[in-house]
């Protein structure tokens, strides 16, 4: 079946296949596809005419119909289920850098307060970065610290072990594991001279003893 | 390894073919145990009832013709080249009834055990490879639903990203300009401002250590600054003829007089 | 309809609707569905397990499948019509025979730490082995070995199975037959003290703070 009989000089498949065919095209082309379309991709002697008109009889009253747009052809979602797919549009965007160092250090450090987290950053933490992360689920108040002033800790969620496939905080690698496991960028940040991670291409990568020597 | 051959002496067309014979490639495995597997195969029978005295064999010739090609063969060739003599001599000698290590019937069992591993993940990888694969032969939804009502804004980050970031923090100071941390170093260019001052007073010959800094004087490390410090600057003072210096015997207390104080 | 009648008084949508939904929304994903996904967006008291059911055997010898992929279910082109999609192949890089084996490896013997591979392969991991591999979303960290130095392990993931067309890690090729033939058993070298990556077992397991001390 790899390979398609095309110009044979067999029979056409039979029209069961023949609809089985459109079907598939259908649902996996992203874009609405016509009469000949489908015909230039299916075995010689095949009617993608007829197979459609089976297909959307198939498909009359599902949760999917088979949709004419313009000359072509789609599979659409029925329109009274429409509620359904609510939560489906979701936009995606990526975490700014600050976020992303923050939590990073709450997962590696937690319970942690906001000075540590500045002091280990660099920089300071604005108050947006952290209640972005609590707003998200990925981040919580954990218990005051027991040192003067008695301030807050963050601790992560489980909603973000989740996210991360995380069983546990704890199994987040160390610099080292990262760096032997060349999870580490080579590229230095701009102006940071000297290459992360890097080493001498003849270098042994080091056993598993060295890479826990923390 | 083509450098290899250059640089050894001419070998003649036969030679070559004998080489070639033997397969002395090695940049086409990957590793010892790779190279064991495809000798091992030259015995054409099944990998459990293999002869690991003879793949051993097979393993040294190999070495050994490498070496008279004069290829250059990576440490863990070699070591496995010794392990494999080493084995070679437990199989054929009769077992020593003092030695309670293993056997040389374990030790050979067990290589013969890691080649069958190595073959058996090679064939599933290769059945793993060869499965009906999404976006190959299986195809997700190619145009999934856009449903325009709720949209939410959703913020993603990888586990990667999660993980970079944190090296990216942790590794930050490894990668900072070099900077001394002076709070702890004593430079000589403060040890000679602070014994210039001094020296116009010290008539005597004076131990240099008394020219150590208030509170430099306990902590080990700074000790030892102001010490490399107060002695470089005694160099450069003596140098500019301004001071003269003595040690009566290696070890002892290095002394310094003013010259000045005596001479003006 | 606008509404979705969650939380309401009535009964649960005939099993017939139920299907629907579920198709529906199966449909509209790229991605695999929890029955708890579905759950979560139809009304309340429908059975997506038992309408998942229905909706298998409805689509069972049609041009497109429903396929299980570890917990979750998603719709998939049948394989043997491959042929019609060459359009629609997504280029991937080729990987190289150590990722490839490396793969193999981690699927079979998950979790397996970074040595345990090496041990297997007889030569050292690269770096970026590990990481293409994660970077494929194939490949995902485990818990960490409860072994002294507490490694961290590699399993397979959600994405792996949907990629190699697998319901479970226990559909892999030949595992049964691995398995029976002591193939998978982590078996350590004869007369070696601890296998390779352990270290001194009065070692206490380090604390969060110690692993990550760069």
């Amino acid at each position: 079946m790899a390979d398609a009989p095309r110009d044979t000089l067999f029979d056409a498949p039979p029209m069961g296949d023949q609809e089985r065919m459109v079907e598939a095209m259908l649902f996996a082309s992203a874009t609405p596809l016509t009469v000949a379309n489908l015909a230039a991709r299916m075995p010689h002697g095949c009617d993608p005419a007829e197979a459609l008109a089976h297909l959307r009889r198939r498909y009359d009253g599902r949760g999917v119909h088979l949709v004419r747009v313009g000359d072509a052809w789609a599979m659409r979602t029925a329109p009274d289920l429409g509620f359904l797919m609510r939560n489906e549009v979701v936009e995606t965007r990526k975490l700014s850098r600050a976020a992303i160092e923050t939590l990073a250090i709450i997962a590696y450090h937690q319970p942690v307060t906001r000075a540590e987290i500045e002091e280990i950053r660099g920089v300071s933490v604005s108050r947006g970065t952290v209640d972005q992360l609590i707003e998200l689920d990925w981040v919580r108040l954990g218990r005051r610290k027991l040192t003067p002033g008695r301030p807050v800790t963050f601790v992560v969620t489980p909603e973000f072990l989740d996210h991360f496939g995380l069983e546990s905080a704890r199994d987040l690698p160390g610099v080292a594991e990262l760096r032997a496991a060349g999870l580490l960028d080579n590229r230095p940040p701009p102006g940071m001279g000297p290459a992360l991670g890097e080493v001498d291409p003849d270098d042994p990568p080091p056993d598993q003893s060295e890479l826990f020597a923390d | 390894m083509s450098d290899a051959f250059a640089e050894g002496p001419p070998i003649t067309v036969a030679a070559r073919l004998e080489a070639e014979a033997l397969i002395v490639d090695v940049d086409g495995f990957e590793g010892p145990l790779d190279l064991l597997l495809t000798l091992s195969r030259t015995q054409k029978v099944d990998l459990r009832r293999i002869s690991i005295l003879q793949l051993a064999q097979q393993y040294l010739g190999f070495v050994e013709q490498a070496r008279a090609l004069r290829l250059e063969l990576a440490a863990d060739y070699l070591v496995m080249a010794a392990w494999l003599a080493y084995l070679k001599s437990r199989l054929l000698l009769p077992p020593d009834p003092k030695d309670d290590g293993p056997s040389g019937e374990d030790l050979a069992a067990h290589l013969a055990f890691q080649l069958e591993r190595l073959a058996a993940m090679r064939d599933v990888a290769a059945r793993l490879m060869a499965r009906n694969r999404l976006g190959q032969d299986i195809f997700a939804r190619g145009l999934p639903e856009d449903v325009t009502r709720a949209r939410r804004v959703q913020f993603s980050a990888t586990l990667l990203d999660l993980m970079q970031a944190y090296a990216r923090i942790r590794t930050r100071d490894e990668f900072r300009p070099f900077v001394m941390d002076r709070d702890a170093v004593f430079t000589m260019e403060q040890a000679l401002e602070r014994m210039r001052g001094l020296i116009g007073h010290a008539g005597d010959w004076t131990d240099i250590l008394t020219y150590l800094p208030e509170g430099w004087q306990a902590d080990p490390v700074r000790r030892r600054s102001a010490t490399a410090a107060t002695f470089a600057a005694s160099l450069e003072l003596a140098k500019a003829g301004r001071v003269e210096l003595r040690q009566s015997e290696t070890f002892a207390p290095i002394q310094l007089r003013a010259r000045e104080g005596r001479d003006g």
